[in-house]
């Protein structure tokens, strides 16, 4: 299980290949990528994400861990970027393993749910019009949490 | 104790990190306490159902008690993915 | 939408990075990678994936068209192999980019669920011991369709 | 009218496709004309739910009429994926 926080870029293509080669035992491989796309109302110059870092990594630990404790996997990767992001670029990536398709897919969903809302990352988007607004937490991502 | 601050709860307040000197009981004290001292913090404490805890970097609620508690954390809902 | 049925084994972190780059628009990519693995009572030599030349694209294109149609899809991929597999060899996989994570997750399990009952492929494990046994369709994968 | 098969069915039966001349009305004809013919035909279609059939490479079933179709396919359920 590898959890990482960084500043620094991801690259998808060589993360996936790394994964996949560790996973000698696993019939089914789910990435999930997040990438800055424009705000809803266009007009985005950058996103800001600030994080908590006593807690971060101890936050995406655990929640890494709940997910191998309730489905079978062999192995799971969570990587979360903080900083100045412009559009286009990657925010993070989760990818799971596992031999049945079904333990992976729903991994890496749970993983998601729970990073949207119980990561201590928040999101600033700042717009080309000079303003900056505060991402909002979505009442459908809290209730996400419930099916699990 | 040390009592942190993110996002707009930060912005509003000013300050990312202070040290608070308190015998507040429980986090809703500690809350009650800052609001009192000045307008910024009642402006970031002014609707606490918008507002996370979280009592030496592990979530928790405003009910908790702080004893033992080295480092208070107050944050928006976390945006995370 | 890009469906390609090949022999040749494809290129997990290129094909995910080329995705990645054609959907700028999109917040969320999900990939899913299918792996030949041991056969459960151990002992495979090889995955011989059987196809049906004249449907196969038909069929795979069919499927991509009904999940572009259900969900809120910029892009969708399909690659299969057909021929002879070794264990740890790609088989397989499906890659959705779309706004928001629950398009892009839901529509990669429809797609999963219906390549797995519905594209004209038939696997056939080649073992140790020098016998062979096709594999099995699943009660649980023909179920799997109901929920769509 | 070509006749196709695949996977067991095709070991089965020998042959990957074959020419069949052939009035039957509807598969379930079909079938039973290549079960009277010889037993390997009996073999592969024993157990009917155990298969699928395709006309024209489209996804049918054993009631659907012949009528204008030019390629039958029959296979065990499908393992893609």
């Amino acid at each position: 299980m590898q959890v990482r926080v960084q500043e620094a870029g991801f690259d998808l293509g060589a993360e996936s290949d790394a994964f996949a080669a560790g996973v000698a035992g696993s019939g089914a491989i789910v990435t999930f990528t997040g990438v800055v796309r424009d705000a809803d109302a266009g007009g985005l110059v950058a996103m800001e994400i600030e994080h908590y870092p006593a807690m971060t990594e101890k936050a995406l630990e655990a929640i890494a861990i709940e997910a191998k404790a309730r489905w079978s996997l062999e192995d799971a990767l969570v990587i979360h970027r903080y900083g100045r992001l412009a559009p286009g670029e990657r925010i993070m990536m989760v990818a799971t393993a596992a031999r049945h398709r079904k333990d992976a897919f729903e991994a890496a969903e749970f993983l998601m749910d729970y990073l949207k809302s119980r990561a201590p990352f928040w999101k600033k988007e700042i717009l080309t019009d000079g303003g900056a607004d505060w991402v909002a937490a979505k009442p459908e991502d809290e209730d996400a949490l419930t099916r699990w | 104790m040390d009592v942190v601050y993110f996002a707009w709860v930060r912005e509003r307040i000013g300050v990312p990190r202070e040290e608070v000197e308190t015998k507040a009981a429980t986090v809703a004290d500690l809350v009650a306490e800052l609001v009192a001292r000045e307008e910024r913090y009642a402006a970031a404490f002014a609707d606490l159902s918008a507002l996370r805890v979280a009592l030496d970097q592990e979530l928790s609620d405003f009910d908790a008690p702080l004893a033992g508690v080295r480092e208070v954390a107050f944050f928006p809902p976390m945006t995370g993915g």
